[in-house]
């Protein structure tokens, strides 16, 4: 299970049109961090980033997510200007922020804003790994509940990409509280009886996995995904009870219960498509009506 | 840096062991004048551990506040349950998979009022310890704790819970059995209940595990109790992989009471007993009857639905965003 | 663990002052059937028909338990006159039904009504097992469902001690029906605001244990009570697991959060009238107002 | 007495194999004349089978409805949700444990609308009836199943379950979690529901485990299911301890949807195609989908208030008792 950036980020042809980031290298080839195969890039870019020897799903960027996901034309994006502060004078913090927004182009580690999906409207969520590791501080907090909010005010479904690990530590107890605050926005989407459907990507950890991310109506999960409250080894030290290979996967939490349906990447659209629709048609006559 | 209380409490021991030796001394003396000199020295000893004990509380640092918080001697939820609390019945399934003794609950009268009150346990000898899993819930913790909160709901129990764990029990049962999923549904549960609902931090509020049950109207911290995202040791084995560096993380993590006050976190700190809420049962818990009550009276001139948005707009606010 | 009628059937001297069974025999001394041991009746009686050596607590008659449960005098008795048809016309149930009646005096398994604890007043409901095993027919699913109904209508807190093998075979799929029709009356107590606390008695089985009983606020049990879904035989069958030592009983079902505490007969009254006091109270302030 | 529906079918099927042998030799005769003797027989044992047929399905006992509602090549629940759903997305987890096989569901349109579709899966080989617990479902199906009526709540999507099962799985594990709280909860989840709900037993509607998802404002069943309040063995094992004898018992529980009708507990029949529904996925899916429409009809004309009251009233009629 690969947790350093992936392959991806080599990729010369970006299929990405919505990504802010320039595509610079010309490669025709690259090598799956997963089983070693090279890859011919436009194979990989057709196969949405999905090696196409071992199905390993390699991270995608968040925009690179949306490209994928909504129908095309129809993300527009809110809140894109919101920024951390660094309230506790956390050490490096400001470093550390500054190095990720060169490195991805973003503000934090998330993209959020209305969409379609098969011409139905969605609010939506991508988180983007790359930046902080997908970290929830009051910056991702803020936008998933916004997020959630927008979903709840316009009767639409809302749809959140996970990709986490966890709390950002450098905003301490601030971001223990987006935890409580993004879950309790689940619960105005409840009673506004929007669907809100989440998904679990490589990785979903901690903070995120224990808020949010695991209270949806529907959770469905990229096959192989890392997915976990603790860290591996904590979990491993803390129990004494052997530790099964699958531990902390996708295909491991789907077998107890936690998620209903892993999908691969090329199916995801669509399920998601066929839930929006079906569970959203309350929402959608009660707005008509 | 000291590793833990008993360690950093260890010259106060030592003080108050000689002033005990002084004390029954005086008692066996038959001779007047060495009594007499005996309870001189005694009366200067005493002096001494109370100056000891205003130098060594007075101005607490974020690790000693972690020291103290965790003190094996601090009163726990039952202590406070026993102190507070009156016809308290313990409620234990989760009726879904087992008893969970990490968290305690059930209905109970508070000043003649019926409320349901929920909290971490912890274990004050090794076997209770074990037992009561370190004060490490697991799922069927949290699940125990929905049960209640929804009880609470239906029959308009306001509720009171005592946060006081290092974190969620973060095993392989536990995330086998989805220990993200219980924590979560729990703060679900609690921002959809329309009774009041009143936290307090009394110890250790450990990251997730504490949260879990103080999405609140109302959290009030004790004056040395703490609340952390991670525990300090973890921040720093993190940071500069040096757990023992626990110190400097306690400090950049800004986990006290007073900083979760001046970032809008917490609603009132409670003070404590001089030296700390394990000098007297007695008086920490009408601190924290005085403070519960005062918030406990205003919520409950609210409507359901205004207790609900009040919840709401309380966490809603919380978050440092620019731009 | 004994399933056979207890000893309590031949005491001499009855505690039982509402009981419509003649006091017969006159014995003095009783043995336990678990331990064997030989008592006094009048210290059995005393004790509530908890042996004083092994602490077994031997099965009670209806009457015998609402006589130690509720205040003195305050026992109205309802729905008294039911008794049970023969809808299917299934071989030998007349008989057994006349049997029945005949050594327990009453018309079915289990007796209603209304009377106080600590002068707090409940609808009560109370099985008994020595009238063809506590099983439910039509007349016991009426009973209780009239039991969870007078609670919501009147909004008083339900009390219900549980003694059942089971659905009653003889009444087929009328009993089965039983099931979701007491069940459905629980959802009245939900709507109506009032707890329903449920005691789970030696035995407390299948039919019963899978409706009204296993959806109770509360629930309690006595101890070393069998309590389970299946026959143990059954269970032991069907799993390849282990059975525990303790399989089926009041313990193990307490230590997998099915109920809530396991109360000693002597502390039961007063740990009844607590929780009607307490989870009462907001229905009763609803009834002032 | 035939033990399982292959057994007493047996003559039926040896007819057919038969057939099959002339049809196949009629198929490489040369002969016109033969060709045409061989046709002659091949119409008289397409006679005899037909009739064999209408004698054997006409009027079937109740041991006889055991055996077909049991028949290994009966349409199960994932074989009406191809034929008549759209869309459906099925959904595993409980949320609490596990994913248990042995109950499917998720949402799903039929005819356009949006529903919500629940039922028992049994398995067709030896693997899948393995994987599928043989339709017993454990305390994870049930809580699934709780979860899947919420959802269904929530969304205002009508439900619509499919009964299929001989039993709750009725092991040490499935006891352990709270197999009996689980169908419990599950029948009270379902009373609590303001969407129309329409139940249809296909099969074995197996006591405890079949109610647990079939408490619903209609009760349907096909013409040769069963449903009873134990298996007729249990039964005969009980009542004269030869669970051979379950033909007699089959009898004296009444365990057929004619029966059911006869007692009001069901609303109606729906009737299989000439053989039993294994002989027709088509028909008999056209014909639960007729059945289902009139009633689904008719429940979505009532408010949410008054689906909830319909299905009280329903069940707190079902009983039968003097004096
Ligand atoms: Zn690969
Ligand atoms: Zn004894």
């Amino acid at each position: 299970m690969p947790l350093r950036p992936t392959i991806s980020f080599r990729v010369g042809v970006s299929y990405d049109v919505l990504s802010n980031r320039a595509s610079t290298s010309g490669g025709a080839f690259l090598q799956c961090s997963n089983c070693k195969k090279i890859i011919f890039s436009v194979d990989f870019e057709q196969n949405l980033h999905v090696c196409p020897y071992c199905g390993h799903h390699h991270r995608l960027s968040a925009r690179h997510r949306l490209a994928i996901t909504v129908d095309a034309d129809t993300f527009v994006e809110h809140d894109a200007d919101l920024r951390s502060g660094d309230p506790l004078i956390f050490p490096d913090y400001p470093e550390k922020l500054s190095a990720a927004e060169t490195k991805t182009g973003v503000h934090d580690a998330i993209v959020t804003g209305l969409a379609e999906i098969e011409s139905l409207p969605v609010s939506i969520a991508v988180s983007d790994f790359s930046f902080m590791g997908g970290s929830m501080g009051s910056v991702n907090g803020e936008k998933i509940t916004r997020t959630l909010e927008r979903a709840a005010e316009k009767g639409i479904p809302a749809v959140i990409f996970c990709a986490s690990g966890g709390a950002r530590m450098q905003e301490g107890l601030l971001s223990l509280m987006q935890m409580a605050k993004t879950t309790a926005a689940v619960e105005r989407c409840r009673d506004a009886g929007v669907p809100y459907i989440s998904i679990f990507t490589d990785p979903t950890m901690a903070g995120v996995l224990a808020s949010y991310a695991s209270v949806a109506d529907v959770i469905l999960a990229e096959p192989k995904s890392l997915i976990g409250f603790a860290g591996a080894r904590v979990s491993k030290q803390a129990g004494v009870s052997k530790v099964p290979d699958d531990f902390q996967t996708a295909e491991f939490v789907h077998s107890h219960g936690m998620l209903d349906r892993i999908v691969h990447r090329k199916e995801m659209r669509s399920t998601l498509a066929t839930l929006v629709r079906i569970l959203g048609s309350g929402a959608r006559q009660k707005g008509s009506s | 840096m000291a590793k833990d209380h008993n360690e950093w409490e260890r010259p106060l021991r030592e003080l108050e062991e000689n002033l005990q030796k002084l004390r029954e001394l005086a008692k066996k003396e038959q001779d007047s004048d060495k009594r007499s000199s005996l309870s001189d020295r005694i009366q200067d000893f005493e002096a001494r551990r109370d100056r000891y004990i205003d130098v060594m509380y007075s101005n607490l640092g974020p690790w000693e506040k972690v020291l103290v918080a965790r003190a094996q001697k601090r009163p726990y939820t039952l202590d406070y349950i026993q102190a507070l609390f009156n016809d308290f019945v313990e409620l234990e399934g989760d009726r879904r998979f087992g008893a969970d003794h990490a968290i305690v609950g059930g209905p109970a009268t508070y000043d003649g009022r019926p409320v349901m009150v929920v909290g971490h346990q912890k274990g004050r000898n090794i076997q209770d310890r074990q037992y009561r899993n370190f004060g490490m819930a697991k799922p069927e913790g949290y699940r125990k704790a929905i049960r209640l909160f929804e009880m609470a709901e239906r029959f308009r129990l306001p509720v009171i819970t005592f946060v006081d764990t290092p974190a969620a029990d973060p095993g392989v049962e536990s995330e086998s059995r989805g220990i993200s999923e219980a924590i979560a549904a729990s703060m679900l549960k609690m921002f959809e209940l329309t009774v009041p609902t009143v936290s307090v931090i009394i110890g250790e509020g450990g990251s997730g595990g504490a949260i879990g049950i103080a999405t609140s109207n109302r959290v009030l911290m004790l004056e040395h109790s703490v609340y952390s995202v991670i525990p300090p040791e973890g921040c720093a084995a993190i940071l500069w992989r040096m757990p023992e560096r626990g110190a400097d993380a306690a400090k950049a993590l800004k986990l006290t009471a007073q900083s979760a006050l001046e970032y809008g976190l917490i609603d009132e700190i409670i003070t404590e007993p001089k030296g700390g809420a394990h000098r007297d049962l007695v008086e920490v818990s009408q601190a924290v009857k005085a403070s519960v009550d005062r918030h406990l009276e205003a919520l409950l001139t609210l409507s359901p639905t205004a207790v609900k948005t009040d919840r709401y707009d309380k966490f809603r606010a919380m978050g440092n965003v620019l731009g």
